[in-house]
């Protein structure tokens, strides 16, 4: 049975109030058609985690899709804060559950490895541990008594992914570059698998080049076809990210009601095929251009 | 007087580039471009054998120039390695024998060297401004990694009496808390755009070393959120040198990416 | 009567492919040819989709027959992924949602399904003869995996009252031991050279379940270092059917690599 | 600074009494050039950890240059167990300290991260925890009380690895197959990296793969060039196990004297040029047939 799927059919894998980890890497590969899809789905109550969560979370938190986050940092890098996502904190009607890196990473592994949790030496000394009592704890190593902290197990309830290539199989494949977190810890912590893809490919494509296999088609639940699938974030080696549509975004996310229409415009493409049409072939050139930027 | 011949983000990065050694590992990251110019300027100059991971994934990369972003593929163009972050990355980086110094960007950076990229004001839960977040820096203060700051906004507001909260371990309340936690490392130095500071070796306070040309203690003074050590006569911040400068401006970054910091 | 045309290690794979669906993901360890034939004969008739990870590495290896070794690359050939260890494999593993069952053959099993591949002798220190050790099998009894046995030396020397060391966790020793450990999964079935046994459902000793065609239960009793459970009259283990005999012998296993376990 | 250097050089980085991690993957991988090197130099004393331990565990204990294994599993998979080893530990002249994968990658998990512990719910129930009362704790889990197992960070003092490739500066790289263990997690938590390669290769020829690069030069002590340095046990893909010398090894290791005389025999070669005139073009040849086994 194959687990290629629409992105309308992957989102309802996805309930209101659900724990999301979402791929992202600032300005990197944000899964950016699943985010539209739960926009245009009306997703509620979400808890959203990413390692370093970008334009993706700051659309949702304008949507008031995402009601938490759970992670290190919300930021565009070069183009700064999230407006939206600062705003909705600030109001008080999104919660930044806030961790270090190793931190966020130490509750997903343990996660992933069913085990309770996990230790980490990051946070000691900061004000982070103690904003979350229920997840992080000191813990005395039995061997020494020194002090490390325990961060609980984290699981939740599903992923969003973007990689390279996808067989209906639903073995996902990774081309070059580094491999960040996400891909290699949210299918194993997170009930459920949804990765949106460059390129399908048979099962044979898949066999002939093993090694590239990063996620088995036994921890994947749905593939979607998504060319370009991270637009206006870069994916290497494809496409790096759209500097155009980053800064007009840090233009119109200063004011809401100009943030709103601009998402519910690009969201109102029904396909990924509408979408890439509405951002044009020549803007899509120029992410094609890392000469550009290198 | 003569108009001197540099700006002052290249006097900056001539400053940090300073801290590094050869024997070093180090890596940046997000809009890290002082600390990535100062890198390459110290590999161009008297540490040759710095390691540099760019953007904690490309090993000695080789970017053509400093570009926009650093933290995108174009900065480690040409690199030796694309280090995974989750086993690869944090295994060195907890390691504690390698990736030892850190270059570190505080919204508030306090008199023990604590950083605060989290929250301003006094309540964490209905922040006045929420940060972008901890990110490494709520590691990286406290795996051992010594501290190299800086900041091209020296005021009353990034420099603080008290950060609003730790998000980065510096000396914390000073003295040797630091050590009774069993912190190995902490800040050594904060390089800012009025001058360069360290901290007292047993108070653990803030302390002026130098101030940069043209710039006067009563004006750092003035600029500091809280009492600076003064230890006798202070000096003047070195300039760099014409071949520095030279190195910054047509190697190293010629589109001029360090100014972004100065937005 | 005739005589069968299947021999004990054909019938010990179709007795063994039995326990396996469509639905499970299973790995294979070191000299496991018996599990491996197993696994492919399931796949070739009953259980399309079951998953196998080929020497813990190969994911649905296509392997042109079973080689010499079950733990070396010409088993996971037309792999469709090369499945890391360190990060991959053990993290599926220990979830506790995949491979959920698991092959076993210890030097020693006990009554209790406990599997020894340590050493024999009293002495853990001194041993009359140190064997190869625990490998995965010290992990596999305890998270959760449901085993399946399989020995092809059904005599008291491997089927012990109880093992010498407990290198395998199995019902440990009987009743809800396991359970109060917290310890889910546990041994479901032993496939041997002359029978197939499995637990019984409270005291978790192993009970007989079926003779092999031409063994008679004195035998099995005979043969066994324990009181084998015994509820009323033991059926014939089902013999394979020719068809499965002919899958194993032309298609999966050409080179009767399965008869390397009877040596 | 070069770190190209010879097998002498390199083991002599390697002290009487150390703790060596070796990769090892039964009939796999086995960096035999420096177990050969080793023997040569009558190191005495070592402790020795691997994943798979097989052969060149046998010809250590032979020697009697290893005084105590640390670690999952010494076997020659299908040519049985290794007899030098079996009978060191019979009596009483080699140590095994003996943990399940989980327990020996969770120690040298902590080791490579500098965590005073990682834990396992592996070996919960079996015997293997009340023989290391040293590195083996029960603990409970923090948030829930539940008893997961504690594990002791291992930091042995040195590891030999072999890998595809590798460059002066000591930049590792991996040419295809898995990623044992071994190679991810030994540089990490050992004090010292000798890395044996097939394949010397420039700096430049590093640059131009750096996806394939997996360790980094500065967790690299040493370089050593050994090409078929891992016969007789295979290193995909360019070499099967040798089969003739396996089944020959398993008829002389019934017997101390003759398998000492073999193991002098091969150690007698002083350069991995000599050595392979040793095994012969015709059993070289063989080992690259993986047909034959497939």
């Amino acid at each position: 049975m194959s687990k290629i799927m629409s992105a309308a059919d992957a989102a309802a894998l996805i309930g209101d109030g659900d724990h999301v980890a979402v791929q992202s890497m600032g300005t990197q590969g944000i899964p950016m058609l699943m985010v539209r899809e739960l926009i245009r789905q009306q997703r509620r109550d979400l808890t959203v985690t990413s390692v370093v969560a970008g334009i993706g979370i700051d659309w949702l938190s304008f949507k008031g899709v995402m009601s938490r986050f759970c992670g290190p940092i919300v930021s565009m890098e070069r183009f700064g804060l999230c407006q939206g996502f600062r705003r909705g904190v600030q109001a008080g009607a999104i919660n930044f559950e806030e961790y270090s890196e190793t931190g966020i990473l130490a509750r997903l592994a343990a996660g992933a490895r069913n085990l309770p949790f996990q230790i980490t030496r990051g946070m000691i000394g900061t004000d982070i541990p103690a904003l979350h009592p229920d997840t992080i704890r000191e813990l005395a190593d039995p061997f020494t008594g020194e002090i490390v902290l325990a961060l609980r197990a984290l699981r939740p309830d599903v992923c969003i992914l973007h990689a390279h290539r996808g067989d209906e199989r639903g073995n996902i494949q990774y081309g070059g570059g580094t491999i960040w977190p996400d891909v290699q810890i949210y299918p194993k912590a997170c009930g459920r698998t949804i990765v949106t893809v460059e390129e399908l490919i048979t099962e044979d494509q898949t066999r002939a080049n093993p090694q590239e296999t990063v996620i088995p088609h036994f921890a994947v639940d749905a593939v979607v076809h998504a060319p370009s699938g991270c637009h206006p974030t870069s994916f290497f080696p494809g496409y790096v990210y759209d500097e155009a549509f980053h800064e007009e975004w840090v233009r119109v996310s200063r004011d809401p009601e100009q943030a709103i229409a601009t998402i519910d415009r690009y969201c109102a493409a029904d396909t990924q095929q509408q979408y890439l049409e509405l951002i044009g072939e020549a803007a899509l050139a120029a992410t094609r251009n890392w000469r550009k930027l290198a | 007087m003569t108009t001197p011949d540099y700006t002052v983000d290249e006097l900056m990065v001539a400053a940090l580039s300073r801290h590094l050694e050869s024997a070093d590992q180090v890596c940046n990251g997000a809009a890290s471009f002082i600390p990535v110019c100062a890198f390459a300027l110290a590999r161009a100059t008297h540490a040759p054998d710095l390691v540099w991971l760019a953007g904690a994934v490309g090993l000695d990369a080789r970017p053509r120039r400093v570009p926009a972003s650093t933290l995108e593929a174009p900065l480690w163009h040409r690199a030796s390695m694309y280090m995974p972050q989750l086993e690869d990355f944090w295994s060195y980086a907890l390691n504690g024998r390698w990736l030892t110094k850190f270059c570190v960007r505080g919204a508030q950076i306090d008199r023990y060297g604590n950083a605060n990229n989290s929250v301003i004001g006094d309540d964490y839960h209905h922040p006045k401004v929420r940060l972008p977040g901890s990110a490494g820096l709520g590691d990286m203060g406290s795996i051992g990694k010594r501290l190299l700051y800086w900041t091209t906004t020296h005021n009353p507001r990034t420099l603080v009496e008290r950060v609003d909260f730790v998000t980065c371990a510096g000396w914390l309340r000073g003295g040797d808390e630091r050590e009774r936690l069993g912190l190995a490392g902490g800040p050594e130095v904060v390089v800012s755009d009025l001058a360069v500071m360290d901290f007292h070796p047993r108070s653990k306070r803030m302390r002026l070393r130098s101030v940069h040309p043209g710039v006067t203690v009563e004006q750092v003074v003035e600029a500091t959120g809280f009492d600076l050590v003064i230890d006798g006569d202070v000096p003047e911040t070195e300039p760099p040198t014409d071949e520095q400068v030279r190195l910054i401006r047509e190697e190293i970054d010629p589109d001029g990416a360090r100014r972004r910091e100065f937005a």
